[in-house]
């Protein structure tokens, strides 16, 4: 018994740490580019912003009816307003980001290098808040994710580019911790996020057809029918977890940080194209 | 009655009101056509009696699998003459009629507007027009979501 | 006062194609809270009114089953540049709200 | 009916998890004792006390390897609705269930922890 618990120990640790060391995001990320590639021949790369609409015709018909006039622009006009109202103490939004937060969705989410985590545009948000002694918002929707859809279509038509400092290694942990969150099942129902999003995606589950890896960060904040507003990327994951009956995380907990960083490495090279309208 | 010049005068630019835009005159909401709860009812209610005909002179764009029910974009357009009013009907809905547009003589006759629906239903645009009753069906379905909720 | 509608109108030729937000929760009456499970009364706009130059050009009836946020969408012919299209609404609670927009 | 509900449930987990037998689920079992998982036991508690402490003990163990369900939460809320109203015997049945799902979720994550590699895209 004490041999077979050290020996799984030793393989346990021997196995993670040995990964880490050679994770590989830019394998990791071809290797789904090439799998969806060979899958969907017809499917441009571009197209997987687009989410399910890559692949459903009829639903993709209706989604292009809704872009005539999209209802997130709602949201989006508030956004713009908060972003440009200034703070008690003067200062604003535009302060605390490159270029005064215009065009700048692309650089998030990255690892910082102080604080030793991933930060994500809207965690971002809310330290420049609390730097200028603001409460901070909450993440689900609301005011933050107005301002979130606001900063994101100043940054339409940018290339999705996610910079992970190799030699930082807990930057690697982090990644990895985001791709074992998403390939790991959880809940009830025993799904992983990729049970649906990676070998099955482009097929349908009931009535919905599933999107694909690729793309999943692109277009965040969406205005999701189901919601009636616009509600961001974490919120999202707190949907998905609970249909497969998980628990879900906090929005901006550590591990949904991670997933958003490992998820957005994956759309490396796509265009941002949010915010978005879907079912 | 003493009629002055004045009088006469207003009297004569509100019947050259009434002549510039002969038909136009706005009735009031037909709140019992809305209280319908079958399809016949609300339009009887709100169109009077007499079955609309069926018409190929309508186009009615509207999805045959709705991607979710809270939101299922509808046009509705016709090459009918002196179009009245287009109006929605969703069978299967709790209250069946879903919206109705008078239209004045100045609108082209379309109309695009998102409408919800309950469950699958056959989905009615009813148009009046030239004082009858025409319409065109449609059967969307709408599903339960694995997903989108 | 309910909030301004957005309103989007282009030129082709001498027809406008007019499109319009109106953002409004659309309540049905139907629709219970999550949390008090308690029925959330119906809110909904229940006519709309549209202006071409002043001139009543369409009135629309609407019951709840209109999407939250409604969206609309028609054509007015002979307009041109200079026009101004208003767009006004009316809801069951008796709030309101109009917008206007001049054609470019 | 509820035992009936139950081995429905750890068949469908059983089924859904790639782990079809009790053969594989044994082949998890050493890191289950690393992680101190218990194995899931379907007795009924003595008690409505021990099985809400036993329960609340699982959800936490699952919790803490983060893949708590959302089953094992809403059923021991109910275990102490139930036991509110009086009802110690459905109280029980629960907690109980409580427990046996927090119980699968701490397998499912030590499971998960191993194997989660194999579902991976390389290619």
């Amino acid at each position: 018994m004490n041999r077979s618990i050290s020996f799984l120990s030793l393989f346990v640790l021997g196995f993670g740490v040995g990964t880490v060391a050679h994770a590989d995001p830019e394998a990791d990320r071809l290797a789904l580019v090439n799998y969806y590639q060979q899958r969907y021949p017809n499917v441009d790369l571009q197209e997987y912003a687009n989410g399910l609409y890559a692949f459903d015709e009829v639903a993709r018909e209706q989604w292009i009816e809704m872009e005539d006039f999209p209802p997130y622009e709602i949201g989006m006009e508030e956004g713009e307003e908060y972003f440009n109202t200034p703070f008690a103490n003067g200062k604003g939004y535009a302060d605390c980001f490159e270029n005064g937060g215009i065009g700048i969705r692309q650089n998030f989410p990255y690892f910082d290098a102080t604080l030793g985590e991933v930060v994500t545009l809207e965690l971002a948000i809310n330290q420049c808040r609390e730097t200028n002694g603001e409460e901070p918002l909450p993440y689900l929707d609301g005011e933050l994710v107005a301002v979130s859809a606001y900063m994101a279509y100043t940054s339409r038509g940018s290339t999705t580019n996610v910079n992970i400092p190799t030699q930082d290694p807990r930057a690697l942990q982090a990644y990895e911790s985001g791709k074992e969150f998403y390939y790991a099942r959880r809940g009830q129902l025993n799904f992983a996020c990729a049970s649906c999003h990676a070998q099955s995606a482009g097929l349908s589950l009931r009535a919905d057809r599933l999107s694909a890896a690729l793309g999943q960060t692109t277009h965040w904040p969406v205005y999701r029918s189901s919601w009636g507003e616009i509600g961001s990327l974490h919120k999202r994951f707190r949907e998905c977890n609970v249909q497969v009956r998980a628990r879900p995380f906090e929005a901006q907990s550590l591990e949904y940080r991670n997933l958003e960083y490992f998820l957005t490495y994956m759309s490396n090279g796509l265009q941002l194209n949010g915010p978005a309208s879907r079912r | 009655m003493k009629i002055d010049r004045r009088n006469m005068l207003r009297n004569m630019f509100a019947l050259a009101a009434v002549l510039t835009f002969p038909r136009f005159l706005f009735a009031a909401r037909p709140d019992t056509a809305f209280a319908a709860t079958s399809a016949d009812k609300a339009i009887a209610d709100l169109l009077g009696d007499g079955t609309p005909a069926d018409s190929s002179a309508i186009q009615m764009k509207i999805p045959d699998i709705a991607e979710n029910g809270a939101v299922v974009p509808v046009t509705v357009s016709t090459e009918l003459e002196n179009v009245e009013s287009i109006s929605i009907v969703v069978d299967n809905n709790p209250t069946p009629l879903a919206a109705s547009f008078d239209m004045g003589p100045k609108l082209l006759a379309t109309v695009s507007v998102r409408i919800k629906m309950g469950q699958s239903s056959p989905v009615r645009a009813i148009v009046k027009a030239g004082g009858k009753l025409y319409s065109t069906t449609k059967e969307v379905k709408v599903t339960i979501g694995g997903c989108g909720g | 006062m309910g909030k301004p509608i957005k309103i989007r109108a282009k030129l082709k030729g001498d027809i406008a194609e007019v499109k319009a937000l109106m953002p409004h929760d659309m309540e049905s009456g139907l629709r219970r809270n999550p949390e008090t499970d308690e029925l959330v009364p119906a809110h909904y706009i229940t006519v709309v009114n549209v202006e071409h130059n002043g001139e009543a050009i369409m009135q629309a009836y609407w019951g709840p089953a209109v999407s939250k946020n409604p969206y609309v969408a028609f054509s007015i012919k002979n307009a041109a540049v200079g026009d101004v299209i208003k767009i006004s609404w009316t809801d069951n609670q008796d709030d309101s709200s109009e917008t206007e927009a001049t054609l470019k | 009916m509820r035992l009936f509900f139950l081995i429905l449930i750890v068949i469908f987990f059983a089924a859904c998890g790639g782990a079809p037998d009790e053969e594989s689920v044994a082949a998890v079992a050493p890191p289950q004792e690393v992680s101190e998982t218990p194995t899931v036991s379907t007795e009924r508690s003595t008690s409505y006390e021990v099985a809400y402490a036993d329960a609340l003990a699982a959800i936490q163990r699952a919790t803490a390897k983060g893949h708590a369900w959302t089953t094992s939460d809403q059923l021991i809320k109910d275990a102490a609705e139930a036991a509110q109203n009086g009802d110690s015997a459905l109280a029980i049945s629960l907690a109980d269930e409580a427990r046996i799902h927090a119980d699968l979720a701490s397998i499912q994550a030590d499971r998960e922890a191993l194997t989660w590699r194999d579902n991976v895209i390389t290619q």
